[in-house]
C-alpha cells in the first residue's frame, strides 16, 4: 500500500517521507488507518486553504479584469487598520457564514434539506482521491480511476436534486431540474472529451496517464497531450464542458443570482449555503486537476532543466493556472440562454467530441509513422480538428451571420 | 458460514425484498424498482460466483454483470417512459388500474 | 471480512425494505439510491472494482435521475391513498409469495454444502483485461448491447413524447 | 515512388472523405462540395497511378495486406486489400474516367438546386466502387457492392420528383437485389465450406490452390461440383449488376438519372463491376474445367448468357428512339460481349474490352449529355437532327466514340478489344453458337450506331429545341476531347501485334506479339461485317434523312411487327409483370378458389352431415339425455369462469403466480432430488 | 469563425487586468471612505428646509406652512402643524410658519415632488446619503430643527439652482418694495388699490425670464405663488 519514494530529490520525496515517519508512530495494526487518515487530513487541509484563497483570488482577479480593485480591506482583527491586501477575507466570510441564522423553511423536508449540502461536499471531495498530485503522490491508486472520478462526480447530481426538492419551493425544484438537465447533458461531452486520452494511453488510471506524458522531444517539447491536435482540441472541449459541469460563468444559469436568486439554493442560508459554495469550488478544483492530469502533463515539468522543482509544485502551478483561466473566462463572457446552452451541447460538442475520438484513434493507429509521414499524420489530424470545427461552428448559428444589435437611441 | 453462502443469502433475500415490493405496492414506479432490485440480486450472484468460482481469471461473471447493468439501464428508461405514458392516459399510475388493452 | 459483508448486507436489505415500505416516493427513490450504492460497495468488497464504479455511474448517476424525473412527472393528486383493505390483502399475499420464495432459496443455500469457504485473495481483473474480453470474444454481444441501448433510448423517447395534436390544419 | 499495399485504402478513402465533406457542407456550399469531390478524384487518380506502377514491377505477384476486422466468438473476421495489375488497371480507369465525368458534371448540373448533393452522392459512389476494386475479401467486396447499389439508387432517383425516375430507381434497386441474393448465398456457402472469405491469404485464401481443389472435389445437388454451384451463385450477382439477360431490364430504365450518372455508373464503371467480379474470382469459376463427369461447367453458362445478352441488346437497340436508351441497350450488348469473353476462357480479352468500352462509352454518354444539355433536355432522336453544324466538337467526338464502338478497323480502340473476344469465341471448342451470335451483334452494332449518329447530327433540326442548340462550354467539351483521344489511343495497348496489356494482366513481363495475319480470316470477316452494318445504316438513314419528327422509320415500314416487338424491348417488362407479378396473383386466386369450393364444400358437407346427426340427436336428447348434458355443460362453464378469473389483467397477480410456480417447481425438484 | 469573439473578449479583459495595475485612469471605482467621487449637481437624496440665517434657523425658515408638500407627498411622509401667529417671511411679508415640520426619511422615497411644488422655494433636496442609523425614531424621523439647513449650504450643493432661486427671491423682494411704495403713494386713492394687483402681474415676467427659462418646471415668482401653483397642478 505504502509507496516508498526511492527516486528524486529530497523535496520531491518530502511528503511521502513525512507521512511514513508519522505512520511509524502508530501501532502496527493501525498503520493502514493512520496512513489513510493522514492522506485525508492532508487533502482537506491543502485544498481547504486552497479553496479559501481561490475565493479571494477570484474576487480580486474579477475586479482587476473589470478595472476594479477587488476586496482589499480585511486585515487582522486585533491589529487596527491592518489590511494585508484583503487576504484574510475568506476567514471573515467563514465567520459570517457560521454566525448567520440557518433558516429552514417550515414545510421543508428537514432531513434532506440538511443532507443535501453535506452530500454535495462529500461527493466533490471524493473525486480528489484519484488525482495524482505528484510523482507517487496519489491518495488511492485505482485501476479504473477515471471511472471512479465520474461516478463520484455524477453522484453530486443527486445532491442538487435533494436540495431543490427538500426546499419545498416550486421554484427551487424547477431550478434544480434545470441544473440537472444542464449537468447531465454536459456530462456526455465531458466524458467524450476524456475518452480519446484513454484510447491513446490505453489506461483508465490517472497516474499512468500522467506518466505517459513524460519525456521531451529535443529536451524542451514536452509530450503533453495538449500539444497534439486531438489533445488540444479535446482540451478545449474539456474546458467548455468542465465550465458547464461546474456551473461556472458563462454557464452559470442554474443559479444565476441576478435572475433566479441562486436557483435551487434559494432556501439555503448561512453555513449550508457556504457548504454548497465550497462544494462548487471543490468540484471546479477537481475538474481542473483532472484536466491538468489528462491534457497538461499532470505533474510533469515543462522543460527538462526545470525538473529539479518538485512534481507537486508543478501540479499546483498548473492547477492554479487553469483555475485562473476559469476566472478569466468568468470575468469575460456573458451568460448563455438555456436554448443556446443545450444547442451547444448536442449540436456542437457531442459531434465534435465523437469526431475527435476518431481523430485520436487515427493518431494511435499511426503512431508508427515516421519521417515525412509524420507531416501527413499531423496534417490529417489537424484537418480532422479544424474542418469539423469550422463546419459545425457555422451550423451553430443556424446559417445566419453575426447578429446585429440595435440600441435604443434618444 | 462461508462467505459464498453469505453472498448467496444476501442475493436471495434482496431478490425476495424486490419481489415483495413488486407484489405489494400499487405504484408502478415502485413495482419497476422492485424488478430492478431483483436484477441487482442476480448480479450479486454473478459476482459472488465469479469471486468464489473455479475460474476467476476468466472474468465471465464480471462481463455478464456489465451487460446486465446495461440492459437494466435500458429497461429502466423504457419502463419509466411507459409509466409516464400510462400516467398521461389514466391520470394515475396505479398498476391494478392499468388492466385494459383498449382505450 | 465477513463483518464488512454483513454490514453491507444490512445496508442493502434495510434500505431496500424501507424504500419499498415508504409512502413518500421521493424518499423511497433516494433510499433506492442508497441500496444501489450498497450494492456497489458489495462489488468493491468482492474485488470487482470496475463493476462497482459502473454500478455507481449508471444506477446512482443515471437511473436514479430517470426515476426521480418520472416520480415528479407523475405526481399523484396528493400524498398516497389511505391504506385500504384491498392493499392490505395484497400485501399479505405478497408476503406469502415472497416468503415462499425466500424459504425455498434460503433452504436451498443452507442445505447445499459449499466447499469454497477458503477462497484465496480477491482475484484481480484489470480494466485492460476487461476491455480485451469485451472487444475480443464478446465483441458481438457488445455490439448488440450498443444496438439495444440505442433502440431503447429511441423507444423511450417515442413512448414518453407528447403526441402532437393532429388537428393542426383545423387550428390554423 | 511506389505505393505500399498497406496504404491502398487511400484510394477509396479520398472520395469517401469528399463524400463526408459534401454531406456536412450546407446546401449553399456548392463550390466546396464539387471542389472536394473533384480534388479527391484527381488525388485518387494519382495514387492509382502509383499503385499501377507498383503492380507492374512484378505483374505476377498478388500483393495483399490482410487485417482482423473483429472477433466473432472464436472466429476472426478478416478483411484486406489486394494489389495486382487487374485492380490497378481498373482503379486507374475508374479514377480517370470518373475525374472527367465529375468535371463534365460541373457544367451539366450547373442549374440544379441539389448540386451539392449530387457531388456528395457521386463521391460516395466512387468511394464504394474503388473499395470494391481494392478489396481482398469477398465480404468487403460485397459490402462495397451493396454501397455501389445504394449510390446507384440515389443517383438514378436523383430527380425523384419525376415519378418515372423514382420508379426506375426502385426497379434498379430491387432487380439488382435479386442477383445480390445469389451473391450473398454464394458468399455464405463459400465461407461455410472454406472458413475464409479472403481471396489471397498466403495459401489459405479461397482463390488459391488448396481451397479450389477441395471445392472442385466435392459434388453437390444435381451432380454439380461445389465450386460450380458457388460460381453460378456469384454469377447471379454479376447478372444483376451487369444487366445480363434476364435481369437486364433495370439498366435502360436507369437512364432516368442525370446523364453524367449514366456515363459513370451505367456505362463505364458500376455495370462493369459484374465483369470485374467474375474476372476476380476467375480461378473459382474455372476450377471445374478439369472435371469431365460434371453435367455443367460454370463458364459455359456464363458464355451462353453473355452471347444471348449481346445479341438481344443489339437487336433492341436498333428500334429505340431515345438517344440514351440506344446507348443503354448498346451497353447491355457490350457487357454481353465481355461475359462471353469470360465464358469462353479469355478473361483478359474481357478486361481489355471493359477498359476500352469504359472510355468510348463514357465518351458517347457524355456526348449524348452534351446534346441533351444543348437541346434543353430533348432526348428523342426523332426530334433532334442537324446538330452537326452548331455542335462541332460534340459531333466530332461523338463520331469517334461511335466508330470505336462499331469497331471501325485499325485506328479505334474498340476494334482491337472486340477482335480479341471474337478470336477467343472462335477458339472455344464447346459450341460455335456464341461466335455466331457475336458476329450478328457486330453487324447490328455498327448499324444502330450509324442510325443514331445519322438521326441526331445529320439532316435538319426537327424541333424547336434542336434548332436552338449550340455548343456547350469548355468544361463540358474538354472532357469529351480527352476521352476521344483515349478512345483512339487505348487500343494500341493491346493490339494482337503487341499485347502489352494482356501480358501484364496475365502476370507476364515479356510481350509475345504475333502477326496480324494470324487468324486474319476472322478479322477480315468482322471488318466486312462492320462495313455491312455501317453501309446499311447509312443507306437507310443517312442518305435520306428524316424530314419530320413523325415521319415513319423505314425499318418500321419494312417489318412493322418485328420492330414493334423490339421497340417494346421484346416485352421483358411485361413478361415479368405477367409471370412473376401474375404468379402471386394466381397463387392467391388459387388459394381463394380452394377455400371457397374445395375446403368450403367439404366443410359444407360435414356441416350438413352434422346437421343431420343433430336432428337425430335432438330427438334423442330432448327425449332423455337432456338432464345429464345440462349438468355437464354447466360444470364446464363453471370451470371456465374459474379459469377466466386468472386472466384479470392484474400484473401483481401474474407476478404472484410466477413466484408460486417457482416455489412449486423448486419444491418438486428439491424433494424429488432428495428422494 | 466560431470562437473569435470569445478570444477578442478575453483579450479585452486581459488588457484590463494588466492596465489596472499601472493606469489609474482605467479604474472605475474609488476607495470610498477615504476617497470620494464628486456627486453630480442634480443628485438628490432626502428633503431639507432652507433657512436664511444659520444663526437663527427657526426664525428665518422660508416655509410658510402652506401644506402643499404635505398633500402632494406620495408616501405621505411629511407632517406639518401651522403656527397661530405670523412672522415676516423672506420677502418681508407676514406669513404663518410651521411649528412642527417632520419628515420620516425611512418612508420618504426621494422623489423630489415636494421640492417641485413648493411655491416658496423652501423645501429642497439634500445630497446626504450616509444616513445609516441605529434607531429609527430619533435618527430617521427628522424634525424641523434637523431639517433646517442654511442657504449657504444649499448654495454649496446645488449652486446653479440656488443662484436662480436667490435671483428670483431678490426680484420678488424688489417688487414687493415697489408695491409697498405704490401702495403708500396711492394711499388716498382707495379705488385704485384693487387695480394695482393686475398690472403687477404683467410687470413681473421681464425680470424672471433670464433665470426661469432655464428650468421649465421652476415655480413662478413667489409673489404670484398661489396663482402659479394652481397652474402647475
Amino acid at each position: 500500500m505504502s509507496v516508498t519514494a526511492e527516486a528524486g530529490t529530497f523535496l520531491e520525496r518530502a511528503p511521502l517521507v513525512l507521512r511514513d515517519a508519522v505512520v511509524q508512530w502508530f501501532p502496527a495494526p493501525l498503520q493502514w488507518l493512520a496512513h489513510h487518515l493522514i492522506t485525508i487530513v492532508a487533502i482537506l487541509a491543502v485544498f481547504g486553504v486552497f479553496f479559501a484563497f481561490t475565493t479571494v483570488a477570484e474576487r480580486k482577479l474579477l475586479g482587476r479584469l473589470q478595472n476594479r480593485l477587488g476586496p482589499n480591506r480585511a486585515g487582522l482583527p486585533w491589529i487596527k487598520g491592518s489590511k494585508l491586501f484583503g487576504l484574510t477575507q475568506p476567514f471573515a466570510d467563514a465567520v459570517k457564514a457560521l454566525t448567520k441564522e440557518d433558516i429552514v423553511p417550515a414545510a421543508a423536508d428537514k432531513l434532506l434539506h440538511f443532507l443535501a449540502p453535506v452530500l454535495v461536499v462529500a461527493f466533490s471531495l471524493m473525486t480528489f482521491a484519484v488525482l495524482p498530485f505528484g510523482r507517487n503522490l496519489i491518495p488511492v491508486e485505482l485501476d479504473a480511476a477515471l471511472l471512479y472520478f465520474f461516478a463520484a462526480g455524477s453522484a453530486t447530481e443527486l445532491a442538487i436534486f435533494m436540495a431543490g426538492w427538500a426546499s419545498r419551493n416550486k421554484y427551487s425544484l424547477l431550478a434544480a431540474m434545470r441544473a440537472l438537465a444542464q449537468v447531465i447533458s454536459y456530462e456526455l461531452p465531458l466524458m467524450l472529451s476524456v475518452v480519446p486520452v484513454v484510447l491513446v494511453v490505453g489506461s483508465l488510471s490517472t497516474s499512468e496517464i500522467a506518466l505517459a506524458q513524460g519525456g521531451w522531444t529535443f529536451g524542451f517539447l514536452p509530450h503533453w497531450h495538449v500539444f497534439t491536435p486531438w489533445g488540444f482540441f479535446g482540451f478545449l472541449l474539456f474546458l467548455v464542458a468542465a465550465l458547464a459541469e461546474s456551473n461556472r460563468a458563462p454557464f452559470d444559469l442554474p443559479e444565476a443570482e441576478s435572475e433566479l436568486i441562486a436557483g435551487h439554493l434559494t432556501e439555503y442560508s448561512g453555513f449550508k449555503y457556504a457548504l454548497f459554495f465550497m462544494a462548487e469550488y471543490f468540484g471546479l478544483t477537481a475538474l481542473s486537476g483532472l484536466g491538468v492530469t489528462l491534457f497538461l502533463g499532470g505533474w510533469q515539468a515543462p522543460f527538462a532543466f526545470l525538473e529539479f522543482i518538485p512534481s507537486y509544485a508543478w501540479f499546483m502551478l498548473k492547477l492554479i493556472g487553469m483555475i485562473g483561466f476559469f476566472i478569466w473566462a468568468r470575468g469575460t463572457l456573458l451568460r448563455l440562454r438555456i436554448d443556446q446552452l443545450t444547442r451547444l451541447a448536442w449540436q456542437f460538442m457531442v459531434p465534435l467530441a465523437l469526431i475527435n475520438l476518431g481523430n485520436a484513434a487515427f493518431w494511435a493507429l499511426t503512431s508508427g509513422w515516421s519521417g515525412p509521414l509524420q507531416f501527413v499524420r499531423w496534417g490529417v489530424s489537424i484537418a480532422l480538428v479544424v474542418g469539423p470545427f469550422i463546419l459545425l461552428g457555422r451550423g451553430l448559428n443556424g446559417g445566419r451571420g453575426p447578429r446585429t444589435y440595435r440600441y435604443a437611441t434618444s | 458460514m462461508s462467505p459464498l453462502q453469505l453472498c448467496l443469502l444476501l442475493s436471495s433475500l434482496l431478490f425476495c425484498v424486490g419481489l415483495v415490493g413488486a407484489l405489494a405496492r400499487s405504484n408502478t414506479i415502485l413495482v419497476l424498482l422492485g424488478v430492478e432490485l431483483m436484477l441487482n440480486a442476480a448480479n450479486i450472484n454473478f459476482i459472488a460466483f465469479w469471486r468464489y468460482g473455479p475460474n476467476p481469471a476468466a472474468g465471465t461473471g464480471v462481463l455478464f454483470v456489465l451487460f446486465a447493468i446495461a440492459v437494466a439501464a435500458a429497461e429502466a428508461a423504457v419502463g419509466l417512459a411507459l409509466v409516464i405514458a400510462v400516467y398521461r392516459h389514466q391520470k394515475n399510475i396505479r398498476l391494478q388500474e392499468a388492466n385494459r388493452l383498449k382505450g | 471480512m465477513n463483518l464488512a459483508l454483513i454490514l453491507i448486507s444490512v445496508l442493502i436489505l434495510g434500505s431496500a425494505a424501507v424504500a419499498l415500505a415508504l409512502r413518500n416516493l421521493i424518499h423511497s427513490a433516494l433510499l433506492f439510491v442508497g441500496c444501489w450504492a450498497g450494492i456497489a460497495a458489495f462489488y468493491l468488497w468482492a474485488g470487482a472494482e470496475f463493476v462497482a464504479f459502473a454500478q455507481v455511474l449508471i444506477y446512482v448517476g443515471a437511473v436514479s435521475m430517470v426515476v426521480l424525473f418520472a416520480v415528479l412527472l407523475t405526481r399523484q393528486s396528493d400524498a398516497a391513498e389511505p391504506m385500504n383493505p384491498d392493499s392490505f390483502s395484497r400485501f399479505m399475499r405478497a408476503l406469502v409469495a415472497g416468503g415462499g420464495v425466500a424459504g425455498i432459496l434460503v433452504g436451498a443455500i443452507l442445505g447445499t454444502p459449499m466447499d469454497v469457504s477458503t477462497a484465496g485473495p480477491a482475484p484481480t481483473l484489470t480494466v485492460k483485461e476487461i476491455g480485451g474480453q469485451l472487444m475480443g470474444p464478446h465483441a458481438a454481444a457488445l455490439l448488440i448491447v450498443g444496438l439495444l441501448l440505442t433502440v431503447a433510448l429511441l423507444g423511450a423517447v417515442v413512448i414518453a413524447a407528447v403526441d402532437r395534436p393532429e388537428k393542426s390544419e383545423d387550428a390554423s | 515512388m511506389n505505393l505500399s499495399v498497406q496504404h491502398l485504402w487511400v484510394i477509396p478513402a479520398l472520395p469517401l472523405l469528399a463524400a463526408v465533406i459534401g454531406a456536412l457542407t450546407p446546401r449553399r456550399g456548392r463550390t466546396l462540395a464539387a471542389g472536394a469531390a473533384i480534388a479527391a478524384m484527381v488525388g485518387a487518380f494519382v495514387v492509382s497511378c502509383l499503385a499501377l506502377h507498383t503492380a507492374l514491377v512484378d505483374p505476377a505477384a498478388k500483393l495483399v495486406h490482410n487485417f482482423a476486422w473483429f472477433d466473432l466468438g472464436s472466429g476472426v473476421l478478416r478483411l484486406g486489400w489486394l494489389l495486382d495489375p487487374l485492380t490497378a488497371f481498373m482503379c486507374v480507369m475508374v479514377t480517370f474516367v470518373g475525374s472527367l465525368i465529375f468535371i463534365f458534371s460541373l457544367g451539366y448540373m450547373k442549374a440544379d438546386a441539389n448540386f451539392k448533393q449530387f457531388f456528395c452522392f457521386l463521391s460516395l459512389f466512387a468511394a464504394a466502387m474503388l473499395g470494391l476494386l481494392v478489396a481482398n475479401s469477398l465480404l468487403l467486396l460485397f459490402i462495397c457492392w451493396e454501397l455501389v447499389g445504394l449510390a446507384s439508387y440515389l443517383l438514378i432517383g436523383f430527380w425523384f420528383h419525376k415519378p418515372s425516375a423514382a420508379a426506375a430507381a426502385k426497379k434498379a434497386f430491387i432487380t439488382t437485389r435479386i442477383g445480390d441474393l445469389g451473391l450473398l448465398l454464394g458468399l455464405l456457402w463459400l465461407y461455410n465450406s472454406t472458413g475464409s472469405l479472403l481471396f489471397f491469404d498466403g495459401g489459405a485464401g479461397v482463390l488459391e490452390t488448396a481451397a479450389l481443389g477441395s471445392l472442385a472435389g466435392q459434388i453437390t445437388v444435381g451432380g454439380l461440383a461445389v465450386s460450380t454451384a458457388i460460381g453460378l451463385l456469384i454469377f447471379c450477382g454479376a447478372i444483376g449488376k451487369s444487366g445480363q439477360f434476364p435481369l437486364h431490364v433495370w439498366l435502360p430504365d436507369a437512364m432516368e438519372g442525370p446523364t453524367p450518372v449514366s456515363a459513370l455508373i451505367h456505362a463505364a464503371t458500376m455495370v462493369a463491376a459484374g465483369v470485374f467480379l467474375i474476372a476476380r474470382v476467375y480461378p473459382l469459376m474455372s476450377a471445374d474445367q478439369a472435371l469431365t463427369e460434371v453435367p455443367l461447367h460454370a463458364l459455359t453458362v456464363v458464355a451462353f448468357i453473355g452471347a444471348i445478352t449481346a445479341l438481344m441488346g443489339a437487336c433492341i437497340a436498333v428500334a429505340q428512339n431515345d438517344i440514351k436508351r440506344v446507348l443503354a441497350f448498346s451497353t447491355v450488348s457490350q457487357l454481353g460481349y465481355m461475359m462471353l469473353a469470360l465464358g469462353v476462357g479469355s478473361w483478359v480479352a474481357a478486361i481489355f474490352h471493359l477498359l476500352t468500352h469504359a472510355f468510348f462509352k463514357a465518351l458517347l454518354f457524355l456526348g449524348a449529355g452534351s446534346v441533351i444539355h444543348a437541346a434543353h433536355h430533348e432526348q428523342d432522336i426523332r426530334r433532334l437532327g442537324g446538330l452537326r453544324g452548331p455542335m462541332r466538337v460534340t459531333f466530332a467526338t461523338f463520331a469517334i466514340g461511335m466508330m470505336a464502338l462499331s469497331g471501325v478497323p485499325f485506328l479505334f480502340s474498340g476494334v482491337w478489344s472486340k477482335e480479341g473476344i471474337l478470336h477467343a469465341a472462335h477458339g472455344w471448342n464447346i459450341s460455335h453458337l456464341p461466335l455466331i451470335a457475336a458476329l450478328i451483334a457486330v453487324v447490328l452494332t455498327a448499324f444502330y450506331m450509324t442510325r443514331l449518329v445519322a438521326e441526331t447530327f445529320f439532316g435538319k433540326a426537327r424541333s424547336h429545341e434542336a434548332d436552338h442548340a449550340h455548343e456547350n462550354s469548355a468544361v463540358m467539351t474538354v472532357p469529351l476531347v480527352i476521352l476521344a483521344v483515349c478512345a483512339i489511343a487505348l487500343g494500341f495497348l493491346g493490339t494482337p501485334a503487341f499485347p502489352w496489356l494482356q501480358a501484364r494482366l496475365l502476370g507476364e513481363t515479356e510481350v509475345h506479339g504475333h502477326s496480324l495475319l494470324e487468324g486474319g480470316g476472322l478479322m477480315m470477316l468482322s471488318i466486312v461485317l462492320v462495313a455491312v452494318g455501317l453501309g446499311g445504316g447509312w443507306a437507310i438513314y443517312g442518305r435520306k434523312p428524316r424530314v419530320a419528327e413523325n415521319s415513319r422509320d423505314p425499318l418500321v415500314t419494312a417489318a412493322p411487327g418485328l420492330m414493334a416487338a423490339l421497340s417494346a424491348r421484346l416485352g421483358f417488362d411485361e413478361l415479368y409483370a405477367a409471370t412473376f407479378g401474375r404468379l402471386g396473383n394466381g397463387l392467391a386466386a388459387l388459394a381463394h378458389f380452394l377455400d371457397q369450393w374445395v375446403w368450403g364444400g367439404a366443410v359444407g358437407m360435414l356441416a350438413r352431415f352434422g346437421e343431420f346427426i343433430g336432428i337425430v340427436n335432438r330427438e334423442a336428447d330432448e327425449n332423455g339425455l337432456n338432464g345429464g348434458f345440462d349438468i355437464v355443460s354447466e360444470r364446464i362453464r363453471g370451470s371456465g369462469r374459474v379459469y377466466s378469473r386468472a386472466q384479470t389483467g392484474d400484473a401483481h397477480g401474474y407476478l404472484r403466480w410466477v413466484a408460486m410456480g417457482f416455489v412449486i417447481i423448486m419444491l418438486v425438484v428439491v424433494l424429488g432430488g432428495a428422494r | 469563425m466560431l470562437g473569435s469573439g470569445i478570444l477578442k473578449g478575453l483579450a479585452v479583459t486581459a488588457k484590463n487586468f494588466v492596465g489596472s495595475y499601472h493606469d489609474p485612469a482605467r479604474m472605475v471605482t474609488v476607495q470610498y471612505p477615504e476617497e470620494r467621487s464628486k456627486l453630480p449637481e442634480n443628485y438628490r437624496s432626502f428633503p431639507l428646509l432652507v433657512c436664511e440665517d444659520a444663526a437663527d434657523p427657526m426664525g428665518t425658515l422660508r416655509c410658510v406652512a402652506c401644506q402643499i408638500c404635505e398633500k402632494e407627498c406620495p408616501p405621505q411622509c411629511i407632517y406639518i402643524e401651522k403656527s397661530k401667529d405670523k412672522k415676516p417671511d423672506a420677502t418681508g411679508k407676514p406669513q404663518l410658519y410651521p411649528t412642527v415640520f417632520a419628515i420620516d426619511t425611512s418612508v420618504c422615497m426621494g422623489c423630489g415632488i415636494c421640492a417641485e411644488v413648493c411655491p416658496f422655494d423652501s423645501i429642497k433636496m439634500d445630497q446626504v446619503f450616509e444616513v445609516a442609523a441605529t434607531d429609527r425614531f430619533t435618527e430617521l424621523l427628522l424634525n424641523r430643527e434637523q431639517l433646517a439647513k442654511p442657504n449657504s449650504y444649499y448654495h454649496s450643493i446645488h449652486p446653479t439652482e440656488a443662484a436662480e432661486v436667490d435671483a428670483r427671491l431678490a426680484a420678488a423682494r424688489l417688487a414687493a418694495e415697489e408695491k409697498a411704495k405704490a401702495a403708500a403713494a396711492a394711499a388716498a386713492a382707495k379705488a385704485a388699490a384693487a387695480a394695482t394687483a393686475k398690472p403687477a402681474a404683467p410687470a413681473q415676467p421681464p425680470s424672471a425670464p433670464p433665470t426661469a427659462s432655464a428650468s421649465s418646471t421652476a415655480p413662478a415668482p413667489g409673489a404670484e405663488a398661489p396663482k402659479s401653483y394652481s397652474r402647475v397642478s
